[in-house]
């Protein structure tokens, strides 16, 4: 049959042919290299510049110290507690409002207009602007339900940004888990609530958590809502410790307290005449850039370990 | 056999209703929660509309539209948004020159020519670069790139569009390298299976077949990322000069909605003034501007979901 | 036909099942399950099997839109199960299924088996233990995991996932036992350590076994009903099935001219 | 509750009143806040009796007052330093020797049409101008208007404008045809990236660089201005900590004005201010108008 | 025995490949491709038939890890298909395959037929026209699309899509054809015309085809191999084996005691 032998005769041409295709693979493979490397050098580049500028600033002290108008002595003391305070409130509003909503959604909400018009919701909101919801802050926290420029509305205004993150990463997270582990539970009686709780919630825990994590850290760095909130403020001192030594030994006043975060500081610092801040600002720079890999890192692990771990 | 009659329900089998109380009493709580997302949308919908209204008693609709300055803080008041809108714009349209070809190029890298290892190790280190706080990426675009920049344009201003673009540009490239790469992962084996046994290479298989059946993955990654430009707010407010300028030139300096925003919180918010006022209307456009271009993004998704 | 001294456990009654996309998967079916005897669906695939068997216990009610239409009544109740007014969890306390896939939770193999007794409110230690005890011995697993009860459970063989499987929905002593062709994913000798349990099973409760393995069906059931495209073609003892079917389309599946 | 004083307002004096606060706060232990919203941000929160003390880089405005009536706010005015408002170019600019008040009006007034630093001078050469300053809720906007246009507010509006006075000077430093003007501070702070330059205040009158000397001995005109605090009377009157840190501001101010790079006021004005403060004598000496080159204790006599 | 005077296309010579976690999927299996035959390859679930079809085409070389050992050798030129030094490229524009799913490409149906040409780098428009043609007539679907080859190939049905497949392996006249259960997932009319195709094809080119209904073996072969964990069992005239099998295994699998 005369056409069978065609591969067989141009031989020789084929390979050629093959192996101009193949230098086309190298020549992408090397491109798609150099481009995925200009992402992640700029990332180096980036913190070893930080890291260059805010060496002097690499102490104890510096995370001991309040901020002052000597750069030698300014710290980030006010900072970063503030930032503890604010991501405390952050995590206690969006977490537990965001797992529940996404319980919500994936294990009891019917199919209707109203499930979409939640879920339209939720991916819009992903969608929103920080300084949008800064914004929205201003507006409603600050100036209509009066919580002032206080760790309360930074909280909450970070809280209700990362909230589509924790309902997604909590979506994803029960989805993972296969109906059949549903139905076994359903078939030996367990009630619906039982189902999601001892189950769907527990095994999607780790999932639910890397979410968390990731909305926690992208919080820790936002600045813009924070600035519309006006907190742009020199804050020497910490807000009223939450715990006291007299009964009830919780006090809820700093919730209400004024304060300062560390991309904030870092802003405020950066925005000085005197270079001698702007190494200060650079070791901020560093340190949220630390603090936010950490929580990655943590988040990327978790997230490995629980691949590992659970096969469904 | 019988017909069926209706039989009596036996105490054994009937209803708990203690049981049913108490499921529907959670159910009702986790709603709840689910509702936050709705009433956070329809406060920040309400706020922006609320101070925009009175914002709109002073300025008229069609001034805002057209009038080529906006000056609300000075004395003699413009209230044009197109000069922000033009920033905001050019910006956004840098950013994307950038981080469309790389971030795309990165995504077939990772998902076509990258071993696993790879792919699981630098995946999640790509997508640290989002964690970054912005503020980093801001004063990047001004001490470092703008700089670099100066060398090749002299006359280039130390605030201008296309150094903050750039970062943006940057900045996103995570995004739609990531969210293009899990549109890729989602293209069946059997598809490149298909490809490879008709002895196409990997750059075939991968051009030819895997990016055409990711295509509406892609682009609604494009979009999403498009609208993360628009959003983007401290590395324009901090590197691209506040400066209201009706120009889509990036060599300029320029304003965006969200500059102006943050800019205005910066110094003072004197709650009911015009200039207060001004930021929410700004931050209304914004929002219809993010808003539509999410909405096209989950069509695009949605429509052309790939039924493979 | 079964002779009339056996009690009846369970029947369907002008059974027919909607699924929510409209689909009719079950067409009229009537069918007795007689007290302490196996009972086995057979059909090619997509006939209606897995549907007619979750009709029991109510699986359907955890997928919205989904309608049934006529009775499984339980003795000695004397319910149907189907009501509105019959509690689904109720229903599945009495009726405990095994499915075709293993799917034990990632939990220990002791608190897989403890599950349903914890979802009862037990709480009893003690109580718990011999609970747990009884059921792995009864689903013939105890001497392989006595001494690694707090083991995660998916560390067991399939074999022995499945075993734990049957022995989570013994512990809390059901009346009637669905399994969906429990042996599907398991290699042949799990597959007649399966089979060998179901038969001693028999003299506890009530079984309806979905398979699609002839041989299966001849081997450990009582009773056979063969369907085709959600319609009870036939049903009779299964000796009379598999040795003289009443109807064509039966032994033409049987002989595998069809299927 | 801690007892908190609330601070904010102009982003010149800001330096100022942060190195007394937080002196304050080593030495007293009370709990200080300092914002930068600028003058005219500063004075809104005043006015609203949501701070104690407001910082000025300008009097107080008649509207200011008005709206403080309106809050029922009385407040106590105190010079505390004077600053020099510098007008600045880049270092690399080498053609700018001198600038006349009349040439800065020229570039800055309301719809100005400088775009190009020839149109300024015809000795310039043919080179864009970039033109920095500060925003509107700005004192030191507001004085420079008035100084140099005659009318405050009155400014040409297509120029970059920050609070943050760290963009102005990062404005300048990176673009040779730039200019800006702000506080004193700011420009020593960035001698190495910027030229400060002379001002010549009549036509044929000596051009005059900004410096602690030409402030003091009135040369510097008109650029040179007082900075002040005001005081929420009462909050003086009827909070201790309020009392002790204007007290603790007054006290300490010759020192630390000199730290941050502005020029303190002389000995005997600050007595003067002292005893002001004592009496408690609300009001302002300036009407709610702008005045350029008053001395200090003329001003506190007016206020009865 | 199959006659000696048919040429070999292809051979396996003692065969063994291991997947990437050492799992030994082929034992050392030896056997020839008769020139315009179809070869049938049956045997229980997992028994390493579908492994055995990918190594014809390399298609193992797509995951890391895995590794060959022993010979395929292709004839007339005597190339041993597994060599380090033979690009599996090549190898696979030789050798083309049919998936057990259809898995046209998301283009149409012209340029699903068209793409094996485009990646040999021809783009003359009326070779091209001339060979979509003539294949999809080879692959009996050209009457049906004719009218509509622009249109999207996901809006065929399955049965329409698999010999779609068909037609894109048959563009690029390969010597080889592997078909892995082309019609598992097919209805049986479906399937009637595949088998028929197949049948068809034979006589331009030599066809391996993994299925596990023995009737389609026993129909469309002409030799049948039978595997058993990753074993090959027997090998023989399709005849014979269905006949008289010369191994108990064999007649075991083959008359379903067995799988
Ligand atoms: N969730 C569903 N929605 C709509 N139709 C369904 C659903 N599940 C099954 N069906 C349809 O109902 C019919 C009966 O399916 P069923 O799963 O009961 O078959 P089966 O006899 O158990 O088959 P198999 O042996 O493959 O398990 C089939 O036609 C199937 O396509
Ligand atoms: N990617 C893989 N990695 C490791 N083992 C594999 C892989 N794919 C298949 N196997 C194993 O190799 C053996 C042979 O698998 P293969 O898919 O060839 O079987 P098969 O005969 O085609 O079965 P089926 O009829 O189900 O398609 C099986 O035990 C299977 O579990
Ligand atoms: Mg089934
Ligand atoms: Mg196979
Ligand atoms: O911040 P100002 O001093 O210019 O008001």
């Amino acid at each position: 049959m005369e056409h069978k032998a065609s591969v067989l005769e141009n031989l020789g041409e084929v390979r050629a042919m093959i192996k101009r295709h193949k230098r086309n693979d190298t020549l992408f493979a090397a491109l798609g290299l150099l481009c995925l490397m200009f992402g992640l050098l700029t990332l180096m580049l980036l913190f070893w510049q930080l890291i260059a500028d805010g060496y002097p600033k690499f102490n104890l002290e510096f995370l001991t110290e309040f901020p002052s108008r000597r750069a030698g002595r300014a710290g980030l003391l006010s900072a970063w507690v503030g930032s503890l305070l604010v991501m405390t409130v952050t995590f206690l509003s969006a977490v537990p409002v965001g797992v529940a909503a996404g319980l919500y959604l994936e294990e009891y909400a019917p199919k209707n207009w109203f499930t979409d018009l939640i879920e339209i919701n939720v991916s819009n909101l992903a969608g929103v602007p920080s300084i949008i919801y800064g914004l929205l802050a201003l507006g409603l926290f600050v100036y209509i339900l009066g919580f002032g420029q206080s760790i309360l509305t930074a909280g909450l205004t970070l809280g209700l940004l990362i909230l589509p993150i924790v309902i997604v990463s909590t979506r994803e997270a029960i989805r993972a888990i296969p109906v059949s582990i549903r139905e076994a539970a359903y078939g030996v009686g367990a009630t619906k609530w039982q189902v999601v709780y001892d189950h769907v919630f527990k095994y999607s825990y780790g999932g639910i958590l890397t979410g968390v994590i990731i909305g926690m850290s992208r919080a820790l760095g936002e600045t813009a809502p924070i600035i519309t909130i006006g907190a742009l403020t020199f804050i020497a001192f910490l807000p009223p410790s939450p715990i006291t030594s007299e009964p009830p030994f919780l006090n809820f006043e700093w919730l209400s307290s004024g304060f300062t975060v560390m991309p904030i500081q870092m802003f405020n610092w950066l925005s000085r005449p005197d270079h001698a801040f702007h190494v200060n600002a650079a070791a901020t720079g560093a340190l949220i850039i630390v603090v936010t890999l950490l929580m990655n890192g943590g988040a990327i692990w978790l997230r490995y370990k629980i691949r590992k771990n659970i096969k469904w | 056999m019988q017909a069926p009659v209706e039989l009596p329900i036996s105490p054994r089998l009937a209803k708990n209703i203690r049981r049913n109380v108490k499921e529907r009493i959670i159910e009702l709580i986790l709603m709840m929660a689910a509702l936050v997302a709705v009433a956070t949308t329809f406060a920040i919908v309400g706020v922006l509309l609320y101070e925009s209204l009175s914002f709109f008693k002073t300025v008229s609709v069609v001034e805002f539209f057209t009038d080529t300055e906006w000056t609300p803080l000075f004395e003699d008041a413009h209230y044009g948004i197109m000069p922000l809108v033009s920033g905001t714009l050019t910006t956004s349209a840098i950013a994307l020159a950038v981080a469309v070809p790389i971030g795309t190029v990165s995504a077939i890298f990772l998902s076509e020519f990258a071993s696993h290892k790879t792919r699981e190790i630098v995946k999640p280190i790509l997508e640290l670069l989002v964690g970054v706080p912005t503020v980093v990426f801001g004063y990047f675009a001004l001490f470092f790139v703008t700089p670099l920049l100066q060398t090749i344009y002299p006359d280039l201003p130390s605030f201008n569009m296309l150094g903050a673009g750039i970062v943006m540009g940057i900045m996103i490239i995570p995004y739609i390298a990531s969210l293009s790469e899990d549109a890729m992962r989602a293209v069946p084996m059997s598809m490149r299976e298909g490809s490879y046994a008709m002895g196409a290479t990997r750059f075939q298989t991968a051009v030819k077949v895997v990016t055409p059946a990711a295509i509406s993955g892609i682009v609604a990654a494009y979009i999403l990322a498009i609208s993360r430009a628009v959003g983007e707010t401290m590395v324009v407010a901090i590197a691209a000069g506040q400066q209201p300028n009706l120009t889509f030139n990036p060599l300029e300096s320029a304003a965006t909605i969200t500059a102006y925003i943050v800019q205005v919180a910066m110094g003072d918010l004197p709650h009911g003034s015009i200039g207060y006022q001004s930021i929410f209307a700004a931050g209304l456009v914004l929002m219809a501007m993010t808003l539509s271009f999410n909405i096209i993004g989950h069509w695009v998704r949605k429509r052309y979901r790939e039924n493979y | 036909m079964a002779t009339i001294t056996t009690p009846i456990k369970a029947e369907a009654r002008d059974l027919n099942f909607f699924y929510s996309n409209g689909a009719r998967a079950l067409k009229g079916i009537s069918m007795p399950l007689y007290e302490n005897k196996i009972t086995a669906l057979i059909g090619p695939s997509g006939c209606g099997k897995s549907t007619f068997l979750r009709c029991f216990n109510r699986m359907h009610d955890l997928y919205p839109g989904n309608k049934y239409q006529g009775q499984i009544v339980m003795h000695p109740d004397n319910t149907n199960v189907l009501d509105s007014g019959v509690d689904p969890i109720e229903v599945r306390m009495r009726i405990s299924m095994v499915f075709q896939k293993p799917n034990p939770f990632p939990k220990s193999i002791y608190e897989n088996v403890a599950y349903g007794l914890r979802v009862r409110g037990e709480n009893n230690k003690r109580i718990m233990d011999d609970k747990v005890e009884e059921a792995l011995k009864g689903a013939a697993l105890w001497n392989e995991v006595k001494d690694r009860l707090h083991d995660l459970a998916f560390n067991l063989s399939g074999g022995q996932q499945q075993r734990l499987c049957i022995a989570r929905a013994l512990a809390t002593d059901p009346e009637i036992m669905l399994f969906d062709e429990p042996t599907s994913a398991l290699d042949p000798i799990a597959t007649a350590n399966i089979e060998e349990l179901m038969v001693e099973l028999r003299s506890k409760l009530t079984i309806l076994v979905v398979t699609h393995n002839m041989q299966q069906a001849a081997r450990v059931s009582d009773y056979t009903a063969y369907m085709y495209l959600g319609e009870l073609i036939e049903y009779d003892d299964t000796d009379k099935i598999f040795t003289n079917p009443g109807r064509k389309e039966t032994e033409d599946y049987i002989t595998g001219k069809f299927g | 509750a801690d007892k908190i004083i609330k601070i904010d307002g102009s982003s010149t004096v800001y330096p100022i009143t942060e190195a007394v606060a937080e002196e304050f706060q080593r030495t007293k232990g009370i709990k200080v806040t300092v914002g930068e919203s600028g003058t005219g941000g500063g004075f809104k929160k005043f006015c609203r009796g949501e701070t104690d003390i407001s910082d000025a880089s300008r009097p107080i405005t008649q509207k200011e007052i008005d709206l403080c009536k309106e809050g029922g706010v009385q407040f106590i005015e105190l010079p505390v330093a004077y600053d020099a408002l510098t007008v600045v170019v880049n270092s690399k600019n080498d053609w700018v020797k001198q600038l006349t008040v009349a040439e800065l009006k020229k570039i800055w007034e309301p719809n100005s049409s400088v775009k190009n630093w020839k149109q300024v001078n015809a000795t310039f050469p043919d080179k864009a101008m970039n033109l920095y300053g500060p925003g509107t809720s700005s004192g030191t906007f507001d004085y420079f208007t008035e100084a140099v246009n005659g009318k405050a507010k009155a400014s040409r509006k297509d120029y970059t404008p920050s609070e943050d006075d760290n963009v102005l000077v990062q404005g300048v430093s990176g673009n040779v045809g730039g200019l800006a003007y702000f506080g004193l501070a700011y420009y020593l702070e960035n001698t190495d990236k910027l030229r400060a330059i002379p001002i010549v205040a009549k036509e044929g009158g000596k051009p005059v660089l900004p410096s602690e000397a030409t402030v003091m001995d009135g040369t510097y005109q008109p650029l040179a201005r007082p900075l002040f605090i005001y005081v929420n009377a009462t909050s003086a009157a009827f909070k201790p900590e309020i009392k002790a840190f204007v007290n603790f501001y007054l006290e300490n101010a010759p020192e630390l004005v000199k730290e941050v790079k502005y020029v303190p006021l002389p000995k005997e004005d600050y007595d003067a201010v002292k005893t002001h403060f004592k009496a408690m004598k609300p009001g302002t000496g300036f009407n709610g108008t702008s005045e350029v080159g008053i001395k200090i204790t003329d001003l506190l006599s007016r206020i009865k």
